[in-house]
C-alpha cells in the first residue's frame, strides 16, 4: 500500500499536466491521499517491505517501510499537507510540487541506493522549479548547479558502494563488509552528496538564495524536503555505514551550527536570516545524528520535527510580510495573529521555555552531557545565544517599532495555520510524547541495523 | 492552593488578562492589582516547608519548596511589583501597549516566583526563562532607544543563563540529579575542587548576568535606563534581584565555605567566593563612578544598581553571618529604594516627558510628593539612617572590617560615599533649583500613583526603625543555610542589633532623630519669621525677577541659572577618559557581526562556480584528513 | 522714636558687636578696605568681618561713586539684605557726587535712594576715619538710632519715586540677561 | 614712518589721502568717506587686519563728525588711524561689521553716543545706557549739568558761616 | 532617664565649648597674622546677632533642610561618648559607623536645604562639599576599620577602655596622622574650604542664608565640629576623664586652626588627588601594618 505515496501523487502530476486548472485540487488530493494512506498503516513497528515487480532484495527496488520511514513519511506528507491547504501559495506550482511530493516520499521510502540517487534528482529538480517561483532564477539556478554537483557525487558513491560489495541494496551494503579504505571514501562522498540537501558547511551556500527567495520554497523545501534529506543522513550514517564517517559529519555539522547563527545575524532579510537559522539547526540535527545511539538520533529528529514545525510558521509568516510590505516595521501590530505564531515559533526555535524547542533542546544537551561530550553542548549554547540576538531583534522589530501606512488583508488560512502550529508547540512542551514517541521510534529503528537487514531480507510482502 | 498551581494558574490568568486588557485596560490593571493582593496574603500565610509537584521532565522531578529564602524574595519581589501594578492603574494611560503590558507583568510574576520557589536547577531555568521573557518583552515599549536595549538585555541576560545551564547540567552529569540541596550535599564529599568550581561559576554566572554585576553589566544600564518608566522599577527593584537569588543560591546553598575549603584565598573565604567579591567590587566602582557623570536620570539610578548588586554580592560572597544578612537585607532595601526613585521617575516622565536632568528642574513646587518620596527612598539608598537602607550597609561593613578585607571595604565605602554624591544630582537638579518654563503648568501625580510610592517609604522607614520582622526570615535563612547557627543577630527583646563589633538600638537612633528635630523645630520657631522669597515669581508675573543673589543682577530667566549639567566637573574631570567595558562588548558583538559578513561573503554569495571549488576544497580536505 | 523692649534692645547691644558687611565696591574708595581689615588696623577686633553675600549682612557699604547703572544693583542688593540693615556711603561721591557731580551717568547724593545711616566725608577717607565711622556706626545701632532700614519700610514710596524718577525703572530687563 | 608703512602710503596715494605722521609707528589718513572703505580693505589686506578701536569726535563748529578707524598691524607693529568727516546734522555712514564682526558693537556704542546711523547694522539696541531719554551725550550740544541737575537732585547746602569761623578758631567741636 | 540628661549635657558642653573654641580660634588666627583679633566670645555674639535679625525663606524645602540639618547633626552629637564610658550616654549605640552615618543626615539636610534655595552658587558649593567628602572620608575610614580590626570593637567607649595601655595615635602613629589630615578636611579648615570659598562662590552652600537659618545652621556647625573632634580624640588620644577631655579637645582644635591659617586653598580636583594620593596610600600601609601585627 505505502507504494501509493508514490504512486498517487505522481500519478496526479501527469494527469494535471493534461488538465492544468485541475492542478491545485488534485495536489490538494494527493496530499489528503497520502495522509490518509499514513494514517492507516500507523506505525508499522517492524520492517515492511514493498518490492517492484517480483525481485526480492538484494535484488530489484523495494520499498522499505518501517518505523523510521514512516515518520520521516508522516512529517513530510504533512506540511505538503498543510501547503496544500493554501490555495494561493501553490499558484501554478501544483504539478512541481506533486512530483516533489512524489520524490520526497520516493526517496524516503526506498530501500535502494541507486533509487534513492534517482529521487533525489527528482526532488532537486522540482525543487528548482519551486525555488524559482518569483522570478528567483539566479538562486535556483545557483541550487540546480549545486545539486547537480551534489547529484553526481552521490552517484559516484553509489558506484563505489557498488563496486565494494556488489548490491545497491541498503540492507545487503549494511551487511557486506566493506574494506577501510573504500568505506572511507564512500562515506565521505555520501556525506558530501547529502551536505547539500542537509545544507552542512559549506555546501549550503544556496540556501539563503533560495529561501528567501520567494515565499513558497522555503515552506516547503526548509520543512518537508529539509526533512526528507536529514531522514537518509540518519538511514545512511546510522544504518547502513554504522556510524563510519560520522567524524567528518560532526565536525562539518559543528561548523555549521556556528557559521549558521553568524549569518543569520548579520542577515537583514527576514526570510534570509531564518535560512541562516535553519541551517543552524540543520548542523544540530546532523551532529546529533552522528553520535549514532538510537536516543541521540530520536531526540535529532525530535529537534528536527519541532524546528520543521517552527520553521514552517515562521516562513508562512515572514513570507507573508516579506511580500505585502516594503517596511517590516511593527507589521505585527497590524497582523496580530501572524505576530502571535511568529513569536511563539522563532521562541521555539530558541528553545525558551513554554515551547517545544525547549523540550528537545534540553534534552539533546542532557544525553550530550551523558555521553561526556562537553563541546557540542557549549557550542550549541554559544548558538543559542546568537540565536537569541536576532530572534529578539526581528521580534522587537516586527512588534515594536514604528508601523508605516501599509496595509494589506489578514490571511486566513495563514493565520490559522500558523496559530494551529504554534499552539502545538506549547502543545508539545507540556506534553512532548506527540512529537517524542515517534521521534524515539524512529531513532530506534534507525540505530537498529539488525532488525533492518532481517525485516528487508526476510520477508516479501505485497507487491506493485 | 498547591504552589504548582498557583503558578499555573497565574501563567493562564496572565492570557485571561489580556484580553480581559482588551476590552478595558483599566479593568485589567485593576485586577492585576487584586490578584497582586492577593498573592500578598497567599504568601505571608504559606508555611515554611510546603512542597509541591510540578511534574517530571525526562525524567527528573520537577519541585517546588517554600523555604525561609523563597518567602523573603517573594515577599519582597510582590511588595515591588504590586506597588508597580497600583501604579500603573493610571500610568499605563500614556503607554501604548497596556494590555500586553498587564499579561507580561502578571506572567513576570508568576516566573519569579517560580525561581524563588525552585527546589531544582532545571525548574528555576524554566521560570527563570519564563521571567525573563516576558520582562523582555515589556522592554522594548518605551521610546526608540527601549528597542536596541530589549535586544542587549535579552543577549546578555542569555549568556549568563546558558552559562548556568552549561553548569547545571555539568552537575547532573556529575552528581546524577538536578535538585539543588542534593548537589550541594555531593559537592561537600567531591575531591575534584576544577570540577567544583566550574560548576559554581557557570551557577553564579546566570545571577552575575542578572544582576548586573562587573563583565555583564552593561545591559543594566541600557535596559533600565530606556525600558518603560514605570516598569524599571520592577525592572531594577524586582528582576535584578532574581539575579541575587541565584547568586545566594551558589554561594550559601551551596556552602561555598565547606565546598572550597581546600582553597582559601584570605581571611577564611575561599578563592571562588573571593573571585565573586571582586567581581562584585568592580562593579561598586564602576556603577558609582559611571553613574556620578550621567545625565540621564534613569541611567543613573542604573548605574547604581549596578553598583548596588556588587554590595549584595560582596555582602553574600564573605559568607560571614553578619555579611550574609547584610548581603541579603540589602535586596529588601535596595529593592524598595529603587522601586521608589524609579517610580518617581516614571511619575515625573509621565508629567513633564523628559528624563534629562538637564532639562528639569524646581519640580518641588510642582510635585512635592513625588519629591518626598524620591527623597525618602535616597536616603534608604545613600544608607542613611533611620531608613532601612543603613541597616545592611552597617552589616556589610562589619563583615569586611572583621575579616579585614581592607581593598573591599575601601570600594564599599567608596560606593557609599559616591553614593551621596550620585543620588543628590537628580534631587539637586530635577526636584531643586528653577522651574523652567515650559513646566509651569505640571501638577502633582493623581493619588493611584503617589500611594503605592509613599507606601513603600512607609515601609522602609518601619523596617529601619524596626527591623526584627524582615531579620527574622534572614536569619532563618542563614538557620537553613548553616552560616554560623548559633550566632543571633537582632536582639528583638532589647531592640539592638548586634554586629561582631558593637550593637546599635534602631528605636533609639530614631528616638534621638526625633528629639533633635523637636529641639531644632523649637529654636525655628523661637526666632523671627521669615519673609517668603517667591521662586516662583517669573512664572506668575511677566517680567518679574527672581529673588536670589547673583552678584546684583536680576534674573529674568532662572533655569538658566539651574546648576544642572555636568554636576561634579571637577570630580568628573578627573576620570574623562575612562576605560569602557561596554566598547570591548560592542567589540565582541561586532567581531560576530563582522565574521558573519565574512562567512557570507566567501561561502554564501560566490557563484556557483565557487561553490564548485567550496565542495571540491571540502572533499580534498576530508580524504586528506581521513586517509 | 518707639520706645525699645528689652529684647530689641539686647538685640541692638548684640547687633553692635557683629557686624558683617557687604563691600559695594564701586570706586576708589575699595582701595582703603584692606589696609582696614589687616594688620595694620584690624577691623575684626571689633566684630567686623567681611561677608560674600547681601543675605548674610548686616551694613552695605558703599565705597564711591554711583552711576545709575550701578545704583540699580545696589538698590536691589540693598532689599535683599535682612532686615535689621545699615548702609554707610564712603567718600563725597557718596555725598554729592563729588567730581561727577555734572555726569550725566552718575548719581549725586545715595540718601535719596536708599537709607544712609553713616557717612564718610573725604576723598578717599582714611582708614581711621572708616574706623570711626564704624564705631559712631555701632553707637547709633546700641542706641537704637540707626533705624534707617525702618526708615525705608516706612517711606518706602518716597524712596522708590526718587529712584524711578532718576532711573526710570529700578528693573531693567536688558539683552544680556535674556 | 617704517619702510613698509611708506610703501603701504604709497599705494594709497590713489585715493587722495591727507596724510599726517603722528609718530614713527603711527600714520594718520584723512579720506573723503565715500572712501573709507576702499582704504580701510586696502589695509586689512596689507596686514592691518586688527581693529584696535573705533570713535567718533564731534567738531561742532565745523558742524562735522569725525569717524576715527584706528587700525593695527600685528607683522610690523605699525598703526594706521583713518579718519573721516560727515555731516553732523544728518549723521549717516556704512557699517565695516562685514570686514570686522567687531565693528558691530563699536557702532552701535558710536550711535548711541553720537546718533550716528550706520547703513547696513540693524542691531541699534543701546548698548550702555538703560532707558536713555535724551540727546546722545558725548555730542557737544549736550549739557550734562543741566541734565544731571534735572535728574538727580544735588543736596542743599545751608552754609553757616558763623559756625564754620568759629569752628576754625576752635571755639567749638565740629 | 540618666542616659537622657547625659544626652542633653553633651548638647549644653558642645555648644559652650565648641563656640567659645571657635572664638578662640578666630584669636588665634588674628595672632598668627599680627592682629588683634576679636574677644573669645565674638561667635556668641555673632550667633545671637544673627537669630535675631528678620530673615528670608525660599521655600519650604530651605526650612525643612535647615531643620534637618540641625536635628540630625544633633542627634549625632547626642551619641557622641564625651572620653569616658561614664559619660556616654548611649553605650549600646556608640558604634562608629553608626555615627558616621547619622552624621551624614545633617550633610545631606543642608545639602537639599541649601539647593533648594535656587541659588546656583548653594548648587556648587554644595556638589564641592559631596566631591570633597568623597576625598577626606576615604583615609579616615580606612584608618578607623583598621583601628576596629585591632581592637575588635567599633563602639567608642570600648575602644576608650581598650586604650588605657596606650593612646591609639601611639599604637599606630601612622594611621593617627592620616585622621587628623581627614579631620582638617572633615572640619572644612583653610586648606580644604572649597565648598564655601567666599571669595569665589560666594561663600557656596550658604548664599541664600540669612538671620536665623545662618543661626541655626551655625549651630548646627558647632556640633559637627564637636562630633568630629570628638571622635578623633576618643579614638585616637584614648579619652580620658572629662577634664582631659576637654583639653585634648582644645589641643586638637588648636592644631587645626594653627595649620589652617598658614595655608592657601585647594581647588576641588587638586583636593581630591591630595587625599587620594599620600593619605590614602598611608591609610592602606597602616592597615597593612595592622594585619601584619606590626603596631607599636
Amino acid at each position: 500500500m505505502i507504494s501509493l505515496l508514490i504512486a498517487i501523487p505522481l500519478l496526479l502530476a501527469f494527469v494535471s499536466v493534461m488538465w492544468k486548472r485541475l492542478a491545485k485540487p488534485l495536489f490538494f488530493l494527493a496530499a489528503v491521499t497520502n495522509m490518509t494512506v499514513l494514517l492507516a498503516s500507523w506505525f508499522p513497528n517492524s520492517v515492511e517491505i514493498h518490492v517492484m515487480g517480483s525481485w526480492k532484495p538484494p535484488f530489484g527496488i523495494n520499498l522499505v517501510f518501517d518505523n523510521a520511514s514512516f515518520y520521516a513519511a508522516l512529517v513530510v506528507n504533512f506540511f505538503f499537507f498543510l501547503v496544500s491547504l493554501m490555495p494561493n501559495l501553490v499558484e501554478s506550482y501544483g504539478v512541481s510540487l506533486m512530483l516533489l511530493m512524489a520524490a520526497a516520499n520516493g526517496f524516503v521510502l526506498t530501500g535502494d541506493l541507486f533509487n534513492s540517487f534517482v529521487f533525489m534528482e527528482i526532488m532537486t529538480i522540482t525543487a528548482v522549479t519551486v525555488a524559482s517561483r518569483r522570478e528567483n532564477f539566479y538562486n535556483a539556478f545557483k541550487y540546480l548547479i549545486l545539486g547537480g554537483i551534489a547529484g553526481s557525487i552521490y552517484l559516484l558513491a553509489t558506484i563505489f558502494a557498488y563496486t565494494a560489495t556488489g548490491s545497491l541494496n541498503m540492507a545487503h551494503v549494511s551487511m557486506a563488509t566493506i574494506s577501510a579504505s573504500s568505506l572511507v571514501a564512500i562515506t565521505t562522498l555520501y556525506a558530501i552528496g547529502l551536505g547539500v540537501e542537509a545544507k552542512l558547511f559549506p555546501l549550503n551556500g544556496w540556501v539563503s538564495g533560495v529561501y528567501g527567495g520567494n515565499d513558497l520554497a522555503p515552506v516547503i523545501l526548509g520543512t518537508s524536503v529539509s526533512f526528507a534529506a536529514l531522514y537518509m543522513v540518519g538511514r545512511l550514517f546510522g544504518t547502513v555505514f554504522h556510524g563510519s564517517g560520522a567524524g567528518v559529519l560532526y565536525t562539518l555539522a559543528l561548523i555549521t551550527i556556528i557559521i549558521g547563527e553568524v549569518a543569520a545575524l548579520r542577515q537583514q532579510n527576514l526570510l534570509k536570516a531564518f535560512a541562516y537559522s535553519s541551517v543552524a539547526q540543520a548542523g544540530v540535527v546532523v551532529a546529533m545524528i552522528s553520535k549514532g545511539t538510537s536516543r541521540a538520533m530520536g531526540l535529532a529528529y525530535f529537534h528536527l520535527t519541532n524546528d520543521a514545525v517552527a520553521k514552517f510558521v515562521i516562513f508562512l509568516v515572514a513570507g507573508f510580510l516579506v511580500y505585502n510590505y516594503k517596511n517590516l516595521n511593527g507589521v505585527f501590530k497590524k497582523h496580530k495573529v501572524l505576530g502571535a505564531s511568529f513569536s511563539m515559533a522563532t521562541f521555539s526555535l530558541v528553545g525558551f521555555p513554554l515551547f517545544a524547542g525547549f523540550q528537545s533542546k534540553l534534552r539533546i544537551i542532557m544525553e550530550l552531557f551523558s555521553m561526556k561530550d562537553y563541546l557540542f553542548p557549549a557550542v550549541m549554547l554559544l548558538a543559542t545565544l546568537i540565536e537569541v540576538g536576532y530572534v529578539v531583534r526581528w521580534n522587537v522589530k516586527l512588534w515594536f517599532e514604528e508601523e508605516t501606512d501599509e496595509k494589506a488583508d489578514n490571511p486566513i488560512v495563514a493565520g490559522t495555520l500558523a496559530l494551529i502550529l504554534s499552539l502545538l508547540l506549547v502543545a508539545v512542551f507540556i506534553k512532548p510524547e506527540i512529537f517524542l514517541g515517534g521521534a524515539m521510534k524512529m531513532g530506534n529503528a534507525l540505530a537498529d541495523t539488525k532488525d533492518y537487514i532481517h525485516g528487508v531480507l526476510s520477508v516479501v510482502k505485497g507487491g506493485m | 492552593m498547591a504552589l504548582s498551581t498557583l503558578l499555573i494558574s497565574l501563567l493562564v490568568t496572565s492570557v485571561v488578562i489580556y484580553f480581559i486588557s482588551k476590552v478595558s485596560w483599566r479593568a485589567g490593571a485593576i485586577l492585576n492589582f487584586l490578584i497582586g493582593v492577593f498573592l500578598i496574603s497567599y504568601v505571608f500565610a504559606l508555611h515554611i516547608g510546603v512542597t509541591s509537584n510540578l511534574g517530571t521532565l525526562f525524567g527528573q522531578k520537577l519541585q517546588l519548596t517554600w523555604t525561609h529564602a523563597s518567602y523573603y524574595f517573594s515577599a519582597v519581589s510582590l511588595l515591588v511589583i504590586v506597588s508597580v501594578m497600583l501604579f500603573a492603574i493610571k500610568w499605563l494611560d500614556s503607554q501604548k501597549y497596556p494590555a500586553a503590558f498587564n499579561m507580561f507583568i502578571l506572567m513576570m510574576t508568576a516566573g519569579s516566583l517560580g525561581v524563588f520557589m525552585a527546589a531544582d536547577l532545571i525548574t528555576l531555568y524554566i521560570f527563570w526563562e519564563i521571567a525573563v521573557l516576558s520582562s523582555m518583552l515589556i522592554v522594548p515599549m518605551g521610546k526608540k532607544e527601549s528597542r536596541k536595549a530589549a535586544v542587549i538585555y535579552a543577549v546578555m541576560s542569555a549568556s549568563g543563563t546558558y552559562m548556568y545551564l552549561y553548569g547545571a547540567f555539568l552537575a547532573f552529569q556529575r552528581y546524577g540529579t538536578l535538585n539543588i540541596s542534593e548537589i550541594a550535599r555531593h559537592m561537600v564529599s567531591d575531591p575534584s575542587t576544577g570540577i567544583k568550581a566550574a560548576i559554581f561559576l557557570l551557577l553564579a554566572s546566570a545571577g552575575i548576568a542578572k544582576s548586573g554585576i562587573f563583565p555583564l553589566h552593561t545591559w543594566l544600564r541600557i535596559a533600565h535606563g530606556n525600558a518603560p518608566d514605570a516598569f524599571s522599577a520592577v525592572l531594577s527593584g524586582q528582576l535584578v534581584k532574581l539575579g541575587s537569588y541565584v547568586l545566594m543560591i551558589t554561594v550559601a546553598a551551596i556552602p561555598s565555605l565547606r565546598v572550597f575549603g581546600n582553597i582559601p584565598f584570605y581571611s577564611g573565604i575561599p578563592a571562588t567566593n573571593y573571585f565573586l567579591i571582586a567581581l562584585g567590587a568592580t562593579s561598586i566602582i564602576i556603577g558609582t563612578l559611571m553613574a556620578i557623570k550621567q545625565d540621564d536620570m534613569k541611567m543613573l539610578i542604573a548605574f547604581s544598581s549596578v553598583a548596588n548588586g556588587g554590595y549584595i554580592l560582596i555582602g553574600i560572597g564573605t559568607m560571614d553571618p553578619m555579611g550574609f544578612e547584610g548581603g541579603v537585607l540589602h535586596v529588601f532595601n535596595h529593592a524598595i529604594a529603587a522601586a521608589v526613585i524609579f517610580m518617581a521617575f516614571a511619575s515625573v516622565v509621565y508629567r513633564t516627558h523628559t528624563k534629562k536632568i538637564s532639562e528639569l528642574g524646581g519640580l518641588i513646587h510642582k510635585m512635592p510628593i513625588t519629591f518626598l518620596a524620591y527623597l525618602f527612598a535616597i536616603i534608604s539608598l545613600a544608607g542613611i539612617p533611620p531608613m532601612s537602607g543603613f541597616i545592611s550597609k552597617w552589616m556589610i561593613y562589619q563583615a569586611l572590617v572583621r575579616k579585614g578585607m581592607f581593598i573591599t571595604a575601601f570600594i564599599a565605602f567608596f560606593g557609599s560615599i559616591g553614593s551621596f554624591l550620585y543620588v543628590f544630582r537628580p534631587l539637586a537638579g530635577v526636584f531643586l533649583g528653577q522651574l523652567p518654563k515650559k513646566y509651569k503648568d505640571v501638577k502633582e501625580v493623581p493619588p493611584v500613583m503617589w500611594i503605592p510610592m509613599m507606601t513603600l517609604v512607609v515601609i522602609s522607614l518601619v523596617i529601619g526603625i524596626w527591623p526584627f520582622p524582615v531579620l527574622q526570615p534572614i536569619e532563618g535563612m542563614r538557620m537553613d543555610y548553616g552560616i554560623a547557627p548559633t550566632m543571633r543577630i537582632a536582639d528583638s527583646s532589647h531592640w539592638l542589633i548586634k554586629g561582631f563589633s558593637g550593637s546599635w538600638n534602631p528605636v533609639l537612633v530614631f528616638n534621638l532623630f526625633i528629639i533633635g528635630f523637636v529641639i531644632a523645630y523649637i529654636l525655628y520657631t523661637m526666632f523671627p519669621r521669615p519673609k517668603k522669597v517667591d521662586l516662583l515669581a517669573p512664572h506668575k508675573e511677566e517680567g518679574a525677577p527672581i529673588n536670589i543673589y547673583t552678584g546684583g543682577e536680576y534674573i529674568y530667566t532662572p533655569e538658566l541659572y539651574h546648576y544642572n549639567t555636568k554636576f561634579y566637573a571637577g570630580f568628573e574631570r578627573m576620570y574623562e577618559k575612562h576605560p569602557s567595558w561596554e566598547k570591548v562588548l560592542e567589540m565582541l558583538a561586532k567581531f560576530f557581526h563582522d565574521l558573519g559578513e565574512w562567512v557570507h561573503g566567501w561561502f554564501f554569495r560566490p557563484s556557483p562556480s565557487a561553490y564548485t571549488f567550496w565542495v571540491s576544497l571540502t572533499i580534498l580536505i576530508v580524504f586528506w584528513v581521513r586517509w | 522714636m518707639k520706645e525699645r523692649t528689652i529684647w530689641e534692645q539686647i538685640a541692638d547691644s548684640f547687633r553692635s558687636r557683629s557686624i558683617w558687611m557687604l563691600h559695594y565696591c564701586t570706586g576708589c574708595g575699595a582701595m582703603e578696605l584692606p589696609p582696614t581689615m589687616t594688620a595694620r588696623f584690624d577691623m575684626e577686633r571689633f566684630g567686623i568681618a567681611p561677608m560674600a553675600t547681601p543675605r548674610q549682612a548686616d551694613i552695605l557699604l558703599i565705597t564711591g561713586y554711583l552711576n545709575t547703572k550701578t545704583l540699580r544693583r545696589v538698590i536691589y542688593t540693598y532689599e535683599q539684605m535682612a532686615d535689621p540693615k545699615y548702609v554707610i556711603g564712603f567718600g563725597s561721591c557718596t555725598i554729592n557726587g563729588g567730581i561727577y557731580f555734572d555726569s550725566y551717568s552718575t548719581i549725586n547724593r545715595l540718601d535719596y535712594y536708599i537709607p544712609v545711616d553713616v557717612y564718610i566725608a573725604g576723598c578717599m577717607p582714611r582708614p581711621e576715619a572708616i574706623l570711626e565711622a564704624f564705631n559712631y556706626l555701632m553707637e547709633k545701632i546700641r542706641k537704637g538710632e540707626a533705624d534707617g532700614w525702618k526708615r525705608y519700610r516706612e517711606n518706602y514710596d518716597w524712596y522708590k519715586q526718587n529712584q524711578i524718577r532718576s532711573l526710570g525703572e529700578v528693573y531693567v530687563h536688558d539683552e544680556f540677561h535674556e | 614712518m617704517t619702510n613698509s608703512m611708506s610703501n603701504l602710503v604709497k599705494i594709497l596715494e590713489s585715493f587722495n589721502p591727507f596724510v599726517e605722521e603722528i609718530d614713527e609707528k603711527e600714520i594718520k589718513i584723512t579720506v573723503s568717506p565715500d572712501k573709507v572703505v576702499a582704504v580701510l580693505e586696502t589695509l586689512k589686506a596689507n596686514g592691518y587686519s586688527h581693529l584696535s578701536l573705533m570713535t567718533c569726535v564731534d567738531w561742532i563748529d565745523d558742524n562735522q563728525l569725525e569717524l576715527v578707524y584706528i587700525l593695527f598691524s600685528w607683522e610690523d607693529g605699525g598703526k594706521f588711524l583713518v579718519s573721516t568727516r560727515i555731516d553732523r546734522s544728518n549723521p549717516k555712514f556704512v557699517t565695516v561689521k562685514e570686514l570686522w564682526p567687531v565693528a558691530r558693537f563699536y557702532e552701535r556704542e558710536i550711535h548711541e553716543f553720537f546718533g550716528v546711523e550706520f547703513e547696513g547694522n540693524d542691531d541699534m539696541k543701546p548698548l550702555f545706557l538703560e532707558l536713555w531719554d535724551e540727546r546722545p551725550p558725548l555730542r557737544k550740544d549736550f549739557d550734562p549739568r543741566d541734565y544731571s541737575r534735572k535728574k538727580f537732585p544735588d543736596r542743599e547746602y545751608e552754609k553757616d558761616v558763623i559756625k564754620e569761623a568759629k569752628i576754625f578758631r576752635g571755639e567749638i567741636n565740629g | 532617664m540618666v542616659a537622657a540628661y547625659k544626652a542633653l549635657f553633651n548638647l549644653v558642653v558642645a555648644f559652650f565649648l565648641v563656640l567659645s573654641l571657635e572664638g578662640i580660634g578666630r584669636k588665634i588666627t588674628a595672632r598668627i597674622q599680627r592682629r588683634i583679633g576679636p574677644p573669645w566670645y565674638q561667635n556668641f555674639i555673632d550667633l545671637f546677632k544673627a537669630l535675631s535679625k528678620h530673615p528670608f525663606s525660599n521655600g519650604w524645602i530651605f526650612d525643612f533642610g535647615v531643620l534637618m540639618a540641625l536635628g540630625g547633626t544633633m542627634a549625632t552629637a547626642m551619641v557622641i561618648p564625651m572620653g569616658s564610658a561614664f559619660w556616654t550616654p548611649f553605650p549600646n549605640s556608640d558604634n562608629f559607623f553608626v555615627i558616621m552615618y547619622l552624621f551624614a543626615v545633617g550633610a545631606l539636610g543642608m545639602a537639599m536645604g541649601m539647593v533648594g534655595s535656587g541659588n546656583p552658587w548653594s548648587s556648587i558649593g554644595v556638589s564641592r562639599a559631596l566631591t570633597q567628602m568623597l576625598g577626606y572620608e576615604l583615609p579616615y575610614l580606612i584608618v578607623i576599620s583598621s583601628t576596629i580590626f585591632h581592637y575588635k570593637t567599633a563602639s567608642i567607649h570600648k575602644l576608650i577602655e581598650m586604650q588605657r595601655g596606650g593612646w591609639n595615635l601611639l599604637v599606630m602613629p601612622l594611621g593617627g596622622i592620616i585622621a587628623f589630615v581627614s579631620l582638617m578636611g572633615m572640619l572644612g579648615k583653610k586648606p580644604f574650604d572649597i565648598a564655601t570659598a567666599p571669595a569665589e562662590i560666594a561663600s557656596g552652600p550658604m548664599t541664600e542664608l540669612s538671620g536665623k537659618y545662618m543661626g541655626l545652621l551655625h549651630i548646627m556647625h558647632v556640633f559637627a565640629i564637636f562630633v568630629e573632634i570628638s571622635l578623633f580624640v576618643d579614638i585616637f588620644l584614648g579619652g580620658g576623664n572629662f577634664g582631659w577631655y576637654l583639653v585634648k579637645f582644645i589641643v586638637v582644635w588648636v592644631l587645626a586652626v594653627m595649620i589652617s591659617s598658614v595655608l592657601p586653598r585647594f581647588r576641588i580636583e587638586q583636593m581630591i588627588k591630595f587625599y587620594w594620593g599620600v593619605p590614602l596610600g598611608l591609610a592602606f600601609l597602616n592597615a597593612l601594618f595592622v594585619l601584619l601585627g606590626w603596631t607599636l
